[in-house]
């Protein structure tokens, strides 16, 4: 299976990152401020364009020859070494090309919409073309990601667009706790990037038996073939594992990527950088924290998915990782008011979904949910974007409230949104969860994979919950907003709007694209689910059949669930207004337990974080290096020395010549007694 | 004929005493002398071995020791003096600026 | 009875030097008479310059003749019936040796002199009898010689530890190197006294053919013999009067001291090893292992704790000391060959930082504690250069002679299996760094302090410092043959060629 | 031109050296004139090793650009220089850094400028001429003489402790080098007695084939007498090139020293000195003793892997960054050390090129904190905090650097640092593992020290009126840049320069090694996976 | 036996005499004295050992120059008696006495069988005449040097006594 070569696919990566180096140079050599127009310009200019590309690039691979043929581009041979070698190259096949368009598409909206976020922000040095010179690289990073040809370039990837998250959660860097949430989020991201780089080194070393020096995917997926049953054994003291000691290779590959893709895409136990990371301006929540950089993990796990059909375990974990993290992060939803937390915590959630539908087999599932969130959630934060705008940078919503009158557009498209991740037909979140939801029912690899759908279902219910809730408390009832604030509030302008709009037209119909066939069958469409069966090629996924009874039936499941929330909520929220504060006391500690995140960043410091510190200062440096290697070891050395002649030897030198005399004759008898003996 | 023996062994008791000598007592003066015993002791040493073997070396050799002997005592004596002019003594204890 | 026959090439340089002693004495009397000389008004430095380039030239004479024996590569005896003194390729090197030391001593001494005011022309008189004494010693091969030698070398020295009468420093050193030193003689001279009784020979082969292994008095005269020569090389445990002496002699006799006199005692020791007791000297090296060890280990510990400059020098020259006898113990030709070629190295860099003290004693006061060096580097950088480059060398630092000198007595000692005392000798080094660094910390990296000291050299300091840092520079980059016309300089072949002679 | 090809390596080696001398011998020019001659020496030796560089044919096997003269052919030491890939890439960083230090010494030094163009000028050729040496004797020589101008430039331009630190530093890598100098002698000996030639010639000279220092039999533990065995031989080797590196137990003259120095020396000490003792393990320590080098394997992993996550440990709670920066050089070498120990091709290739990437990205963070140094007169991280708002230029190229440092993809620490990890991997994947998550660390102190120097309010007056950094800077560090980026997108470049030597290397280890210690070194660290069980024996091989 | 007789009488006295001069610790002059009298003892041997030539010399030189060299310097220095301090070191000087005593017990020890048998010397021997010539032929090298030893330490008298040079 060869690509045919084309190259298209650099230009769509290269050009991004071109415009980046200009606004790059230009801010660090030339100490100017570009013209707004001419940033702008270049910025977008060079998305769009990219967006166009990739738009080219999938009608070209759209009428390649042969079933499954993509699209490849190697720039040049990257990394080589010994029978090692990587080439920076890049690859379009289904999977990649709906990544692209989703990255480039969206993230060209994103742009326009940081046109008007950003025009009136003078908090920092440059900030205007800074950030765009960010959000470039960014998207750049994001492409050589999903378009990268072989691990190790999205692994190139995968680190750019950390980086980028880190200096754009940060961005409004006077802000020291924006700062530490920059750091936080590379440096918990660094350590998913641990097990991924393992996994990496695991599958080389794997291959490298079947004689595969490359670590292309095509590469790995025809050699992965011959290592799908091997097993290895793990060293004694991990013998406490399930199926301990003997693990099948494709297991400890899987959950090695797998950690990595806990790190990027915010899953348990490294989910906790992700609600920090919206100290970052918005539309960067909504470009990187939810639309892309965050579903990197369950591009990795789909553009693997051989390796996870090969080790079940791996699999199982996968989903079952996806469903606590959708049901954790759901439930702190839930007594959050600051308006992007929410909505960052619904983010995890529905990543936690995603590798659900991953770890149930259901690849195609995972990459719809993906992009049809991808949209609604851009759609979220870029509405909530606008409400923030409007507050003069206010995100909590308890000082918010009947803000349906002053921002009826805001209201209306965020609304869709809401709808859309509540999972109400026929908005795109309800077919793409309703599909992963099946899957979980279908998955009999998965153990207690019944268990995951009702996890997945509570999920829902709760999903529609809290974003309903969120939207009551910021659009609905009384008006909380300060008295100084409140007649200043108005509608954002129009180049914020659009692509609002836009988007949230993609969030209402893009469900249509993966189509379930049952519904097709029911409007006469055959093949109805166009995106399952362009991936098909790619992804490894088996077809299930399942009665249409037993699809539908799950489907008004899903519905209720979300009907339940979204009823609760009204009634909570706008039905009885004063309610939750007395429920808020009614539950006391369990309240508070919920709103503080479970003390996961406090167990995390006071266990982890902590104790290194302090070891690695009290024993390590001032106890190792200064007391024992220096103190003692080195100038102990040099005092001994000193020791010996101040102490000891000095007094064979008296300056009393008889002494000299006495000290001779000892000699001289000491070497006659050698000699003579 | 006294046996060689005994001549070895009074020059070693005189070397001996001129090294105790040299070694404890605290007149410069007399240092020097106890040197200077040493060296007759040495003396009584090659005469007898020049004896013993016959041959003139050793006499040869005690007549350049007692050359050097004259030398040296000139040469000690002018340290002395020198010594005694700034110091005002000839204990050589108080020669003991110079240490460590 | 026939006339002995004698050969004179082999006491020519000897009686250049005795001669210049000679003259040098009557110059000096004839030239204090005048006030007025072609003309010009008689100063005390005047005579002094004249007098040391008297000596230069009686100097330079004997140089001209060892290295001419050297050559000639003649194994001259002065006579052939009793031949107590040879003029051979180990003789001729170390007296060219001690010779050109003396000289650039004698230029050295010329502005010191008058500094610190003790400008008397029997200064250079001593001096070339001292050197006389050496060139015996080196080449002496019959006992009697080599105590003469060793006499003459010392009873000039005392003197000249004493020379600054005024000071009691000057006074004690003199005392102490007398008092010790003729206890050292009286112990060597019992000792020859035994090695003649036992063997009945005063001349070295027949000290050879005759030396009973097994008596205990023969050892014993031996063991005598060998500490006559420790107290000389100031080998610990026979070192303790060095750093008194040091210490309290003016500089530029310390200088002298500090360089010839171990040259000359330890060319003589070598042919003492070599020739009177060479099938026994392997028994010899489980003592000489004692000593080096003992010597590089007290000399480098002990000169760590020193203020003194003087001092520090003194215990430094007790460690090389040590380094050298590594080359004994080894006790192979090429042990031998290195040990000359240490000697010819240390010469030309203790010289050298000497003289870069010696330049530095103004008006009656000499530079001694390494405080005073502070801020040299500024007032005077050049001298500060030189004198670093030579603590380097004596550090053994690469690109200089003292590294290619180590590194032949360290080959030497693994060649012949003795790694620990290599190993012993690198690790002294590691310490030896230490306190001759201290003195570049003073003058680069310490703010100037209130010593007074000199703030120009006179030209004979400059050619002093400045054949002294071209000697180890070139010794150390070249110390074979070199490009061009260096390709005539080839010093470690001449160090081999002089101990080639002695098996 | 023939002429200068024939010389070319030498005329690179000894220029600065030249310029240096006749330094001396001129007095009175105004500073800025020391400063531009020493400048444009310096540039020419770069340009000349550039010339040398595009030269050089990486096709062909062995050294290039081999001079050989006799310098003193009765002991076997002769002036014997020539480069393969490793000395090549090495040779370039060296010249490369030089002229940037100067560069940024501009206006740093003010105190006897002289001097300073001097001692560094002197310490180039030392630097250089260690790495083309192909002559053991001739090696220590260089090896032995750089310290000196290192010492001067801690000691007179450096901190105020900078006496303690620049004795520390010359007597730490002394006393390893000085048992080294006694392992050269008997390893010397021993090739003595086995062909009966005195020779400290590494190689066989050009047109003659003989045997040379790496042919010699070095016996095993219980085959000779002990100091001539290679355990002991090995261990005096690397203890003095470990001393360098440094390894841990003897790493603590490095903060001291890096701290003390000024920017110039910090500089070369992190960029070029380090590699001193990695160069020296490649070119020395493992080809001559393959099968020592085996046996202490697991040893060398163990100390490494506690280098790397030590020194990252250690790095973390420092509050000088200039502290920090050297406990990060003492992590990044334990990489190359562990990658050196892989002895394959992708853990030595990736070696080698960590070299190259630690100078100098470790050279750049140096430098920059020099320049904030030199604005803002401290180091502590305390006193510092939101630098970035009036230096974003600053800010900006810090960052790149840090990212550089700790092992960005597309910046040259990734590639290094994977082939590495790779490369241990493929023999012990638990040190690999360990490894790996000091990458982690790295991040965590890294950015922890960025985010405090950088980002937060600016508290203090002195920093908000820092001025942001001069075209002179931004020309120094736009400069270093471009091989940070280069080697981090192509490193191809280098990378094929070093195949053939990596792979003579990695043969001669698995000739001589592989037989007597693959077996017993490997299980104690690297059985952290044991082999899949059904593994085809040797499949891969 | 006469010649024993001779011997060990003055054997005696030289021990004796060195013994007085070694444990006088109040006179310098005293000490001088007794010095003269082992120096005379020992001239006395020296005939018994047929060294006639050395024997004047001894006498001569030692007792007549050396000798009168120390008394002209006590005198020169017009000493007071012995009024030192008490001595430091005592416990070493004490080791260095039992020492110096127990390495001559030792070497006594050791004494017999380790010495050549007595030769029979020619005619002459030890007489001025054959020493002369001796001196003048074999060892005229060491006799010229002893000039130039005398020379120097003339010189350095001068230097190291004289009350001004300048």
């Amino acid at each position: 299976m060869v690509g045919a070569e084309t190259s298209l696919l650099r230009w769509i990566v290269f050009l991004p990152v071109l415009a980046a180096a200009v606004h790059g140079v230009m801010l660090g050599l030339l100490r100017r401020e570009a013209p707004r127009a001419f940033v702008v310009g270049l910025s977008c200019g060079a998305v769009g364009l990219a967006f166009v590309l990739a738009c080219v690039s999938l009608g070209r691979l759209l009428t390649l020859p042969g079933e499954a043929g993509f699209l490849a581009d190697e720039v040049w041979s990257w990394i080589g070494a010994g029978r090692f070698h990587a080439e920076l190259g890049f690859r379009m096949d289904a999977l990649s090309a709906v990544m692209t368009l989703v990255v480039t598409g969206v993230g060209f909206l994103i742009h326009v919409y940081s046109v008007g976020y950003m025009a009136e922000d003078h908090r920092d040095d440059g900030g205007f073309q800074r950030f765009f010179c960010y959000l470039n690289l960014f998207t750049c990073a994001m492409l050589l990601l999903v378009l990268g040809d072989n691990l190790l370039v999205l692994f190139l990837g995968w680190e750019g667009v950390g980086l980028c998250s880190y200096l754009l959660i940060g961005f409004w860097y006077g802000d020291r706790w924006n700062a530490y949430c920059g750091s936080k989020a590379f440096i918990v991201n660094r350590i998913g990037d641990f097990g991924f780089l393992v996994g990496i080194f695991l599958l080389v070393w794997a291959l490298r038996d079947v004689g595969v020096g490359s670590i292309a995917f095509h590469e790995i997926e025809a050699g992965f073939g011959a290592l799908a049953e091997r097993t290895v054994r793990l060293p004694d003291w991990l013998g406490f594992l399930p199926g301990a000691p003997e693990w099948r290779l494709a297991t400890l590959i899987g959950l090695c990527l797998f950690l990595g893709a806990c790190g990027k895409s915010a899953q348990i136990p490294l989910y906790t950088w992700l609600p920090d990371a919206m100290a970052g301006p918005t539309p960067v929540s909504a470009l990187i924290h939810a639309a892309t950089m965050v579903t990197a993990g369950v591009y990795m796990v789909c553009r693997l998915s051989f390796v996870y059909e090969a080790g079940p375990g791996a699999a199982a974990t996968v989903a079952w990782t996806g469903g606590v993290t959708a049901l954790l992060a759901a439930t702190i939803a839930l007594a959050q008011t600051d308006i992007k937390k929410v909505l960052a915590y619904s983010t995890v959630s529905q990543l936690g979904y995603m590798f659900v539908a991953a770890g149930c087999g259901a690849y195609g599932a995972a990459i719809f949910h993906l992009g049809t969130h991808a949209f609604f959630k851009a759609l979220l934060f870029l509405g909530s974007g606008a409400v923030i705008l409007a507050m003069h940078h206010e995100q909590d919503t308890d000082r918010m409230g009947g803000l349906r009158r002053r921002l009826p557009h805001t209201h209306l498209v965020f609304l869709v949104g809401v709808l859309a991740i509540a999972g109400f037909p026929p908005l795109s979140g309800f077919f793409s969860k309703d599909e992963i939801l099946l899957s979980a029912w279908l998955a009999h690899d998965v153990p207690g994979h019944q268990a995951l759908w009702a996890l997945g279902l509570v999920t829902a219910a709760l999903t529609a919950f809290y974003m309903f809730r969120l939207h009551f408390r910021t659009f609905a009832g009384a008006s909380r907003v300060p008295e100084e604030v409140r007649n200043h509030v108005h509608e954002p302008s129009q180049v914020v709007r659009v692509p609002l709009y836009v988007l949230a037209a993609f969030s209402a119909v893009a469900g249509l694209a993966g189509l379930p066939q049952v519904y097709g069958d029911a409007l006469g469409v055959s093949d109805s689910n166009s995106l399952a069966h362009f991936l098909a090629p790619v992804l490894a996924a088996e077809a299930h059949h399942v009665s249409h009874a037993v699809e539908l039936g799950l489907a008004g499941l899903a519905v209720a669930a979300a009907s339940l929330g979204t009823l609760l909520a009204w009634w909570l929220y706008v039905h009885r207004p004063g309610l939750p504060a007395r429920l808020r006391a009614g539950l006391g500690a369990l309240f508070r337990l919920v709103r503080d995140k479970f003390y996961v960043d406090e167990i995390y410091d006071a266990l982890l974080v902590r104790p290194l510190v302090i070891a690695s200062d009290r024993v390590l440096f001032r106890g190792v290096d200064a007391g024992l290697i220096d103190a003692v070891g080195v100038d102990g050395t040099a005092r001994a020395v000193r020791a010996l002649a101040a102490r000891v030897l000095k007094h064979a030198h008296s300056g009393l010549a008889q002494g000299y005399l006495f000290v001779m004759l000892l000699g001289t008898l000491a070497v006659v007694g050698w000699l003579v003996r | 004929m006294v046996p060689l023996e005994h001549v070895i062994g009074l020059s070693a008791i005189l070397f001996g005493i001129g090294t105790v000598g040299a070694l404890t007592r605290r007149n410069l003066i007399v240092i020097l002398m106890s040197i200077e015993l040493m060296l007759n002791a040495v003396n009584l040493a090659f005469v007898g071995f020049s004896r013993a073997w016959g041959s003139l070396d050793g006499q040869i050799f005690v007549l350049m020791v007692i050359t050097v002997a004259a030398a040296e005592v000139a040469v000690g004596l002018g340290i002395v003096i020198a010594l005694f002019r700034n110091r005002e003594s000839i204990n050589v204890e108080d020669v003991s600026l110079l240490r460590w | 009875m026939t006339a002995p026959t004698l050969d004179l090439t082999a006491v020519a340089p000897i009686g250049f030097v005795a001669i210049g002693a000679l003259v040098v004495l009557l110059a000096e009397v004839v030239l204090s008479r005048r006030k007025t000389l072609l003309g010009r008004p008689v100063t005390d430095v005047w005579i002094g310059a004249v007098l040391a380039m008297i000596a230069s030239g009686f100097l330079a004479l004997a140089l001209y003749a060892s290295a001419h024996a050297f050559w000639a590569d003649t194994s001259a005896v002065f006579q052939l019936e009793r031949p107590m003194l040879r003029l051979d390729r180990l003789a001729a090197f170390v007296t060219a040796l001690v010779a050109v030391a003396s000289l650039l001593v004698c230029v050295l001494s010329v502005t010191y002199l008058a500094e610190v005011r003790i400008n008397h022309g029997e200064y250079y008189a001593l001096l070339l009898l001292a050197t006389s004494g050496m060139m015996l010693l080196a080449g002496s091969t019959d006992l009697i010689t080599l105590f003469l030698g060793l006499e003459l070398m010392s009873i000039p020295i005392y003197v000249l530890a004493g020379f600054d009468r005024r000071r009691l420093r000057s006074n004690e050193s003199a005392l102490k190197y007398f008092l010790v030193g003729s206890f050292a003689s009286a112990i060597l001279l019992y000792g020859m006294a035994l090695l003649y009784g036992t063997t009945g020979h005063t001349d070295f082969d027949g000290i050879r053919a005759a030396f009973p292994a097994g008596n205990p008095l023969a050892l014993t005269g031996f063991g005598l013999l060998l500490v006559g020569f420790a107290f000389k090389i100031s080998s610990v445990p026979f070192h303790q009067w060095t750093p008194d002496v040091y210490e309290g002699a003016p500089i530029s006799v310390t200088t002298y001291m500090a360089v010839t006199v171990k040259v000359a005692a330890f060319g003589a020791l070598l042919r003492t090893l070599t020739v009177a007791f060479g099938p026994f000297a392997g028994e010899l090296t489980g003592l000489l292992w004692v000593l080096a060890a003992l010597t590089m280990l007290v000399g480098n510990v002990m000169a760590v704790i020193q203020d003194n400059l003087k001092r520090l020098l003194a215990y430094s020259s007790i460690a090389h000391a040590g380094y050298v006898l590594v080359g004994l113990v080894a006790g192979t030709p090429e042990g031998h060959a290195a040990v000359l070629f240490y000697l010819l190295v240390y010469v030309f860099m203790n010289l050298g930082a000497f003289a870069a003290l010696v330049a530095l004693a103004n008006r009656g006061r000499d530079c001694e504690r390494i405080d005073d060096l502070a801020g040299l580097a500024r007032s005077r950088p050049a001298l500060a250069g030189l004198l670093t480059l030579f603590l380097l060398a004596l550090a053994g630092m690469p690109g200089t002679g003292g590294f290619i000198a180590k590194f032949m007595v360290f080959k030497a000692a693994v060649g012949a299996g003795y790694v620990g005392l290599a190993i012993l000798g690198v690790l002294t080094s590691v310490v030896s760094v230490y306190y001759y660094l201290r003195i570049p910390v003073a003058m680069y990296m310490s703010e100037p302090g209130e010593a007074a000291l000199r703030e120009e050299s006179s030209s004979g300091e400059r050619l002093v410092l400045a054949v002294c840092a071209v000697v180890v520079l070139l010794l150390g980059i070249f110390p074979g043959a070199g490009p061009g016309l260096l390709a005539h300089v080839r010093a470690l072949e001449w160090a081999r060629q002089s101990v080639a002679l002695l098996y | 031109m023939i002429e200068l090809n024939t010389h070319l390596l030498s005329v690179v080696t000894f220029l600065p050296l030249a310029t240096a001398l006749g330094l001396l011998l001129v007095h009175r020019l105004p500073e800025s004139a020391w400063r531009g001659i020493s400048l444009a020496s310096t540039t020419v030796t770069f340009l000349l090793s550039v010339h040398l560089f595009l030269g050089f044919d990486p096709a062909k096997a062995g050294f290039q650009f081999v001079e050989y003269a006799a310098w003193l052919p009765s002991y076997g030491i002769h002036y014997f220089v020539g480069v393969d890939g490793i000395s090549l890439l090495l040779v370039l960083l060296t010249t490369f850094l030089m002229p940037l230090v100067l560069l940024a010494s501009w206006t740093d030094i003010t105190r006897s400028v002289k001097g300073f163009v001097f001692f560094n000028l002197f310490l180039e050729t030392g630097m250089l001429g260690a790495f083309v040496s192909l002559n053991v004797f001739q090696f220590y020589l260089f090896w032995e003489i750089m310290l000196i101008p290192m010492y001067f430039i801690i000691g007179i331009w450096g901190g105020p402790r900078r006496v303690y630190a620049a004795i520390k530093f010359f007597l730490f890598t002394m006393f390893g080098s000085l048992l080294m100098l006694v392992a050269v002698l008997v390893l010397y000996l021993l090739f003595f007695e086995q062909y009966g030639v005195l020779s400290f010639d590494l190689v066989p000279p050009p047109s003659a084939v003989g045997p040379a220092l790496l042919d010699t039999a070095v016996p095993l533990a219980g085959e000779a007498v002990w100091w001539k065995t290679q355990t002991w031989l090995f261990l005096a080797f690397a203890l003095a090139f470990g001393i360098k590196v440094p390894i841990v137990p003897f790493h603590t003259w490095l903060p001291d020293a890096h701290v003390e120095a000024p920017t110039a020396g910090s500089v070369i000490l992190a960029g070029v000195l380090l590699k001193m003792g990695t160069y020296g393990f490649v070119r020395f320590a493992l080809p001559l003793f393959p099968e020592a080098s085996f046996q202490f394997a697991p040893l060398a992993f163990g100390l490494g892997l506690v280098g790397i996550l030590y020194g990252a440990l250690v790095a973390m709670v420092q509050s000088d960054i200039k502290k920090l920066v050297a406990y990060s050089s003492v992590a990044h070498l334990g990489f190359v050390m562990i990658g050196m120990f892989a002895f394959n091709e992708e853990g030595l290739e990736g070696s080698v090129l960590q070299m190259v990437n630690h100078g100098l990205s470790t050279g750049a963070l140096f430098l920059l904190v020099g320049m904030l140094y030199e604005r803002r007169h401290t180091r502590q991280i305390a006193d510092l905090g939101g630098i970035a708002r009036p230096m974003p230029v600053f800010a900006a190229f810090f960052g790149i650097v840090t990212m550089s440092s700790i092992g960005l993809p597309a910046l040259n620490g990734f590639v290094g640092e994977f082939l590495i990890l790779l490369g241990t991997f493929l023999v012990s994947p638990g040190v690999a593992v360990a490894a790996t998550f000091g990458v982690v660390l790295a991040a965590a102190y890294m950015l922890w020290m960025y985010r405090r120097v950088m980002f937060g309010p600016v508290e203090s007056p002195e920093n908000r009126s820092l001025i942001d950094l001069g075209l002179r800077e931004k020309a120094i560090l736009v400069t270093i840049l471009i091989p940070i980026f280069w080697i981090g997108l192509y490193p191809k470049t280098f990378l094929r320069r070093l195949d053939g030597p990596v792979n003579e290397l990695v043969d001669r280890l698995e000739r001589h090694g592989a037989t007597t210690a693959r077996a017993t070194a490997a299980p104690p660290l690297a059985a952290f996976l044991a082999p899949p069980a059904g593994r085809p024996e040797e499949a891969g091989r | 036996m006469s010649e024993a007789v001779f011997f060990y009488f003055f054997a005696f006295l030289a021990v004796a005499s060195a013994l007085g001069m070694v444990l006088n610790l109040r006179n310098t002059v005293a000490a001088a004295m007794s010095l003269v009298v082992t120096m005379v003892a020992l001239g006395a041997i020296y005939v018994l050992l047929e060294a006639h030539l050395i024997a004047v010399i001894q006498i001569m030189v030692y007792a007549g120059a050396i000798v009168v060299l120390f008394l002209f310097v006590v005198m020169l220095l017009n000493l007071r008696q012995d009024a030192f301090p008490p001595p430091r070191q005592r416990v070493v000087k004490g080791l260095g006495v039992l020492l110096a005593a127990a390495v001559c017990v030792a070497f006594l020890g050791a004494l017999p069988g380790t010495l050549p048998d007595a030769a029979v010397t020619p005619e002459g021997f030890g007489g001025y005449r054959e020493v002369g010539r001796v001196l003048f032929t074999d060892f005229v090298l060491p006799f010229e040097v002893t000039s130039l030893l005398l020379l120097a330490a003339m010189v350095g008298s001068v230097v190291l006594a004289k009350r001004s040079l300048d």
